[in-house]
């Protein structure tokens, strides 16, 4: 059954579009994640699901029952807001315990409900403290387990560790699959960081100005983008333009402006003929000094290193093709640094035709 | 260079209190709004100064001499109707209070956290009960219950006082509910209040302070109303139009006595907390 | 003469609407009656002369001291009176001015004589058939007051006698006057030497005349109510417009303080008894009125009032008592007025009701600058 | 269609029909009033005349402009005097704001004729103040303070101080430090947080007290009644006299409808002249 | 000449010591990060240094001059706060002019500024907007400009990049880069993405329980923790327990709790004999099936895969080692699934002495 559906919902607020005829199913138990850019409209999907929004027009299901009517109180979903929204005049257990209270659960079940969603946040100890004494994280952290410890049937989060460090994050990102798994309740996610999205979640939606563009397994959405928008949203994505040459199975071909001829699975060209652009991840290239062995089973561009930046676990390479294209190579750092390409080197890009995805051209942003 | 050089500072340099920036500046309002207070309270220091006067003749207007003869329960009570009288002025200010505060703020949540259509013109009626000259309201409210020929007394008093107050209370808690973060309610109701809970564990608290200053004037305005009172007052005295009777006979000292001791009540309770909080208002006043 | 026949004309008129007899003629056992606060005797939280008519009479009194002052005590029973219907009392206290406006629309009960042989035996003569109600037909005194001048010769200099010592530029911003309007145009009329129930619209033009030179020259500091005693007394006015019995009390305080008729004439204003149309219990309330004629009850009365009592037999009443303060009520002016004195008062002219419009806007130019 | 829709009539219906009843209603027999003709005597008849309104302003308009007069300068006392007041207790006030609130309103749970007295008492001519400055030759002996604009204007400025206090202090109480700390780092100083960050956050507040000072206090007549002298007669007073002792009703309503039309016009003008309609609803 | 200098600085609350005798020095010009878990007192010291909290001990200096006693408008520093603080009855526009106006800079120029500066953030348009109506994206970001248009010579930013997406941030790194090079001011930039603290500064602070644990450039600190906490909050570390074997240069042996001996440079170890934890990065790591080619020059240990993790850019394995310590390492996907060890599978780990790192066993924490 499904746990949410949305139907050609639209949100306005005067002249801006804040949703924009979104349809969506989220199935039960499943980790639906948000992902889209800054003021694309995923806290006001939220918001509508949630109920703190009416419609502009379109419809909102939970489970088979059209709740549009429902106000918030009424449905059975929890919401961590992106602006934690912690009551100032309570401490952090009257926080967490609020919902709980509300339903009136006992005194002790709710003692050790609240204790257990605090130690779960890692807050143990600050049961006593007001809202306006904790740090941001620790705000962050009170707004998720006032939401947790009522274990709904559907859980709304709003970035929800967007205020958290990476070891704090990833240890958070562990334990709600843990709970979403033990408790089977559903998620839907909002999230700015592709990689927790993509780690996280069952399926994922990416959003673009109200619209949702492209909706999937993480994998098949970053592997496979359905546009130039997700493609470059998932991250750094190198497009290249062409022109589709042939369009047979098994592999099409593709001949870009730089020159080179690409292969690629033919049912991944969003159109038969005319302007495509191809794509590939950074960290699917290899990079090789220019005329070093060459393998014909890969697709290869020459190019020439314009930039290289240390990240930690890999190095980043800036490369430019011969048409003025920027190229992003991402090499792990496996210790061998005298290979390196070094700025200004002329290099080979090879990929295998298998990680080759094509969108059709940017017509909008 | 420096860096090298700082740790070797003295230690007590270190502890030396930042300068008091916000402190200084601090204790001058703190002294203007204690004087401000005090200002309030020079005239009831004249009360109460009166309430030790004993006076040869029926009028206490000048200071004849100390006495505490006032304060003797046989005193205190000599007048019945004046008790009386004091005894209808609370009635009808906590009621009225009560209710004004209760419909004011209601009103207040509407016209603040909803859109509706005449919203603009009940704004403004809200604004007519202050502007209608008291003895217009009341000759009006008369006229009213005399058609309906409803007899006067307690409940048309306090009809009269909820009727005035509420635009008060509205405006006041008005000035702090269009401001609310939205954002607080919706997450009570996404927890699982309804509105009711909604208002009475989230907005309720954080508009308290409003709600609070309402009430307060609201029984102020009771308490002090002469003109609406005597119009709908039938048989029934408050204080205001019992003293305003006593002036052509001379008002008798124990109005003064019965004015301190209402006073004293309020001191007490308002002393007691300020002991109860010691240390956690203004540094000025709590005691080093 | 002409108000008497003025008045029946009115009862007349009005005589198929308002019932020409009581709504009962029998002792109820029950009397709602309004006062003034502090109007009447008291002792120990208690009013002995009400305790003393109920165990008399088997008529429970409920006393209430709702009246703050005339005006706007009419303006409260205005309403369901102009609408013939019953308010709560059956026997109200209010200034002579009003009785004439209250008998003249016609909402006052008449007074069956016959139930007040006291009143006929022991008021005094002043008292009976005044202008402002002849015949005494709806209305007896309860207590009543003269206005004339009060003045703190310590600040003066100078003894007062006349009117004119209210114009002097001498207490510029010292004088005071009153609100009421029939006090002062009243008082300003027998200053300029017109007897005021002969006088006319013109009259009144030049006393409005006469008080707004006193306005103009900054004479006048305020127009008061009943606060100009505090005035006098604290040295805010040396001389002012003022009521003998607040006079009378501010002597205790300050023996100085003097209260004089002026030469050109005072006014004797008096509070009377009467019973609103269509009242419950109007036979309980002649009893009453009855029973307050009773000298002893009238010296009860005045001895805690000090007002000017309608009894003269009360005066030698209180002259037999020990205590030093009902002896000085006993003697005072202004409690008993001396028969000098009362031979320079008046009455309030009785105004008809255009006449009342008309010195009423010329006086609320007065003191509406 | 869902919830909003009934909310706010619902939560307005109580109060809102008490004050249809008892006020407009009322009210509305008080307008058909004003339009009436006649006398006490013969009773008053509706004829439409407008003549009340006419007369009204001929012969009041100096009263009910020094009244509105007195009104502003009164508010803008009760604001500069009040508004230190209620920032110390909402920024300062800790735990005792409320406390510190009783405080302000405790007097005025005294009848309001013992306060005046007590004012009359405190600045009588040659009482403890004024006496003592004249006979230590600070002040002329003719000097007073009694029956003079000065005396009304105080008297209603001490009156109406809790009116302004009370809706300052809510609107200041519940501004979040952290603009104050965001125009601090902007470089404003004190002063400019305080004019550019503090006061247009607390403008409702701000509004409101003037509100609640402005509209009563032009209508007073308690206070010029019993301080002021032979130049401060304001409209209340008018007002008052032509119900009480005139008995005339219908002038009296209209000139209270002339005075809430005034009102309500001033009130118009400054809600725009300060934009807070939009903050406070 | 020293930007920022903090001497001892100490601030409590009540009880909680927020930050604990910190002493710093950051240069003129320099890109200063403050990295470190939440509630770990980042925000408390920045607060410090813009003046909005007292210190409880220590002192603070900008350029020469001690600053405790200069209240924030005095201090030519403005700060990107991390609950925005976004004024609420000014719209977007004159939130970024507010600071400009205060110093009466004319405004022809002040237009041009604040229409830059939200060019900038990307908020063309939104000039007229109130605060309330933005995303908490672009609220951040408005925050960011109001603080940036003013050029102060210190900037402190608290998260400023926290809630926007990864696109959008890595164009306002690039931009922050871009600003602080051109202007030449001061950045003490707080963050607890350790990506970000390691592209952007030049030299970074981690920070723990308010101390101050580490302080370097960013290569140094993560590739030489010098503490076990500095260790596994930049970035999965792995620690193994071991002993020192041999504390002799070139190379020290440690020998590890699981069995095997490791080498790396002597100078790294902290102790000279006794028990150390040695460390490795995951990404440092390349795992082969068991009992493949073994070279000598590398430190290996044998293990056992229980996880993999596919997270776009690489896969993460978890491995056991014998004594049940658990390892993580970071393969990157390059497009040879065939030979990716699958779960259960016995594998042997390896990486270079090089990368290897040791340091004191946790005493607390
Ligand atoms: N006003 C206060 N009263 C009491 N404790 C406080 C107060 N402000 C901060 N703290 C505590 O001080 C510690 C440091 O807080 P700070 O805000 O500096 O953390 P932070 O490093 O910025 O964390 P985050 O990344 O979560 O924002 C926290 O434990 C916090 O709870
Ligand atoms: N109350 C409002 N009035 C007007 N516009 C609004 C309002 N609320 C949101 N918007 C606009 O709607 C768009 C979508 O906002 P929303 O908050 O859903 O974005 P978001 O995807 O959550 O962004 P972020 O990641 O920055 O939080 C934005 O452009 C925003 O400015
Ligand atoms: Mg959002
Ligand atoms: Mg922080």
């Amino acid at each position: 059954m499904s746990s949410v559906r949305l139907e050609h919902l639209m949100k306005t607020f005067g002249d801006t579009v804040a949703v924009d005829d979104v349809s969506l199913t989220v199935e039960e138990g499943e980790f639906f994640s948000l992902l889209g850019p800054s003021g694309c409209g995923k806290s006001t999907t939220l918001r509508l699901i949630g109920g703190f929004e009416d419609p502009t027009s379109g419809a909102v299901y939970l489970g088979d029952r059209d709740v549009r009517a429902l106000p918030p109180y009424k449905r059975d979903v929890n919401t961590v807001f992106q602006s934690y929204a912690l009551f100032p005049h309570l401490d952090v257990f009257e926080n967490v315990a609020y919902g709980l209270k509300r339903r009136k659960v006992p005194k002790e079940e709710m003692r050790s409900r609240v204790g257990d969603a605090l130690r779960l946040v890692d807050l143990d100890g600050f049961d006593r403290r007001r809202t306006h004494q904790l740090s941001g994280g620790q705000q962050q952290r009170v707004a998720l387990a006032r939401a947790l410890v009522n274990k709904p049937s559907v859980l709304l989060l709003d970035e929800p560790l967007g205020a958290l460090d990476l070891k704090l994050r990833k240890q958070m990102q562990l334990e709600l699959k843990r709970i979403q798994n033990e408790v089977g309740i559903t998620f839907i996610y909002v999230t700015h960081d592709q990689e927790e999205a993509m780690t996280m979640s069952d399926r994922m939606g990416v959003m673009n100005r109200g619209r949702l563009e492209q909706v999937g397994r993480p994998q098949e959405v970053y592997e496979l983008p359905a546009t130039a928008f997700v493609a470059s949203f998932l991250g750094a994505s190198n497009l290249l333009e062409g022109e589709v040459d042939s369009a047979d199975p098994p592999l099409a071909k593709v001949r870009l402006a730089a020159g080179a001829t690409i292969a690629l699975p033919a049912e991944r060209l969003p159109v038969a003929r005319g302007a495509v652009q191809i794509g590939v991840r950074p960290e699917k290239l290899t990079i090789s000094a220019s005329g070093k062995d060459e393998r014909a089973d890969l697709n290869t561009i020459e190019a020439t290193v314009t930039l290289s930046t240390y990240v930690g676990v890999s190095t980043m390479y800036e490369c430019r093709t011969a048409d003025g294209a920027t190229v992003i190579v991402y090499v792990q750092n496996l210790g061998a640094p005298e290979d390196a390409p070094s700025q200004g080197q002329k290099v080979r890009l090879g990929w295998s035709p298998e990680h080759t995805f094509a969108v059709e051209p940017r017509g909008r942003s | 260079m420096s860096a090298t050089a700082a740790p070797q500072k003295p230690r007590a340099r270190d502890r030396a209190p930042a300068p008091p920036r916000t402190k200084r500046r601090g204790r001058w309002l703190g002294l203007y709004s204690k004087a401000v207070i005090a200002y309030l309270f020079l005239p009831i220091a004249v009360m109460i100064l009166f309430g030790f006067n004993d006076p040869k003749g029926r009028f206490n207007y000048t200071f004849q001499g100390f006495t505490l003869r006032y304060y003797s329960p046989s005193e205190l009570l000599a007048f019945p109707e004046l008790n009386e009288a004091m005894r209808h002025s609370l009635i009808v200010m906590g009621i009225s209070a009560l209710a004004a505060t209760t419909f004011g703020t209601l009103i207040a949540l509407a016209l603040t956290r909803y859109r509706f259509r005449g919203r603009g013109a009940f704004n403004l009626f809200l604004f007519l009960p202050m502007a209608t000259p008291e003895i217009t309201m009341g000759s009006a409210l008369l006229a009213l219950f005399v058609t309906l020929n409803v007899s006067r007394g307690l409940t048309t008093i306090v009809i009269a006082h909820i009727m005035f107050s509420i635009s008060y209370v509205v405006v006041t808690v008005k000035a702090r509910t269009a401001t609310l973060d939205r954002h607080l309610e919706d997450a009570a109701a996404d927890l699982g209040a309804d509105p009711w809970t909604t208002f009475r564990t989230v907005t309720f608290p954080l508009i308290r302070p409003a709600i609070l200053a309402g009430a307060l004037l609201a029984a102020v305005l009771s308490f002090d109303d002469y003109v609406i009172t005597l119009f709908n007052k039938g048989a029934v005295d408050t204080v205001p139009t019992w003293i305003a009777g006593a002036t052509r006979i001379g008002v008798p000292v124990q109005v003064n006595v019965l004015g301190t001791l209402v006073f004293m009540v309020g001191v007490v309770y308002v002393v007691i907390n300020l002991i109860r909080t010691r240390g956690e208002g203004t540094p000025a006043i709590a005691p080093r | 003469g002409i108000r008497g026949e003025a008045e029946r004309n009115r009862t007349e008129e009005n005589g198929a609407a308002q019932d020409p007899d009581y709504t009962t003629d029998e002792i109820t056992g029950t009397l709602n009656f309004a006062n003034w606060p502090l109007y009447i005797d008291r002792a120990k939280g208690k009013r002995p002369t009400i305790d003393d008519f109920e165990k008399s009479s088997d008529i429970q009194v409920n006393y209430q001291e709702v009246i703050e002052d005339n005006e706007s005590f009419f303006g409260t029973i205005r309403e369901p009176l102009a609408n013939d219907q019953q308010i709560e009392w059956d026997l109200i206290v209010v200034t002579d001015w009003l009785i004439a406006k209250m008998a003249r629309l016609g909402y006052l009960e008449q007074l069956d004589h016959s139930r007040l042989p006291n009143f006929e035996q022991n008021a005094g003569e002043v008292y009976k058939d005044p202008t402002y109600d002849p015949g005494n037909a709806h209305s007896i005194p309860w207590q009543s007051g003269i206005t004339g001048i009060g003045y703190d010769p310590k600040r003066t200099g100078r003894e007062i006698t006349s009117f004119e010592d209210l114009f002097d530029p001498a207490f510029a911003g010292k004088v005071g006057m009153f609100t009421e309007m029939r006090d002062t145009m009243n008082l300003t009329l027998l200053g300029l030497g017109v007897d005021p129930q002969e006088a006319t619209v013109e009259d009144a033009e030049r006393a409005q005349q006469k008080l707004l030179e006193q306005r103009e020259a900054g004479i006048v500091r305020e127009y008061y109510g009943n606060e100009y005693a505090d005035a006098l007394i604290r040295g805010d006015v040396w001389i002012t417009m003022a009521w003998s019995g607040d006079i009378f009390q501010l002597q205790f305080d300050d023996p100085d303080l003097q209260f004089v008729v002026p030469d050109e004439g005072g006014i004797l204003w008096v509070d009377n008894m009467a019973i609103p149309q269509n009242a419950a219990h109007p036979i309980d309330a002649l009893e009453f009125m009855n029973f307050v004629y009773d000298p002893e009850v009238a010296a009860q009365i005045t001895a805690w009032v000090n007002y000017i009592c309608p009894v003269p037999a009360a005066q030698d009443i209180l002259a037999q008592a020990k205590d030093n303060y009902t002896q000085q009520v006993a003697q005072s002016p202004l409690v008993f007025p001396t028969p000098e004195m009362e031979a320079r008062l008046h009455s309030y002219k009785t105004l008809e009701e255009d006449e009342e419009e008309a010195w009423n806007d010329l006086f609320n130019q007065v003191i509406q600058g | 269609m869902r919830r909003g829709r009934l909310v706010p009539f619902l939560l307005s219906l109580p109060g809102a029909i008490w004050l249809l009843v008892f006020f407009a209603l009322p009210m509305a027999t008080m307008l058909s009033v004003s339009f009436q003709e006649g006398s006490l005597e013969e009773g008053y008849r509706f004829t439409g005349t407008a003549t009340n309104y006419t007369d009204a302003v001929t012969k009041y308009d100096f009263i009910l402009w020094r009244s509105l007069l007195f009104g502003l300068i009164v508010t803008a006392l009760t604001l500069v005097i009040s508004y230190p007041l209620a920032y110390w207790i909402a920024f300062r006030g800790g735990r005792r704001k409320n406390l510190y609130l009783l405080l302000i309103l405790l007097p005025f749970f005294t009848p309001y004729l013992i306060r005046t007295l007590s004012w009359k008492f405190i600045l009588a001519d040659s009482g403890f103040l004024l006496g003592t400055l004249k006979d230590v030759g600070i002040l002329d002996e003719g000097f007073r303070v009694l029956a003079t604009p000065i005396a009304v204007i105080s008297g209603m400025t001490y009156n109406f101080l809790p009116f302004m206090a009370l809706p300052l202090y809510v609107a200041l109480e519940r501004i979040d430090g952290r603009f104050l700390e965001a125009a601090q780092d902007l470089y404003s100083s004190r002063r400019e947080t305080f004019l550019r960050v503090t006061l247009p956050l607390s403008l409702p507040g701000v509004f409101a007290g003037s509100l609640l000072t402005f509209i009563p206090a032009v209508g007073d007549y308690i206070d010029p009644e019993y301080l002021g002298g032979v130049n401060t007669t304001m409209i209340g007073q008018v007002i008052q006299r032509e119900f009480l002792t005139s008995n005339d009703y219908p002038e009296g309503a209209a000139i209270s409808f002339l005075l809430m039309a005034g009102i309500l016009v001033g009130v118009f003008l400054y809600a725009r002249a300060l934009g807070t309609e939009e903050m406070t609803g």
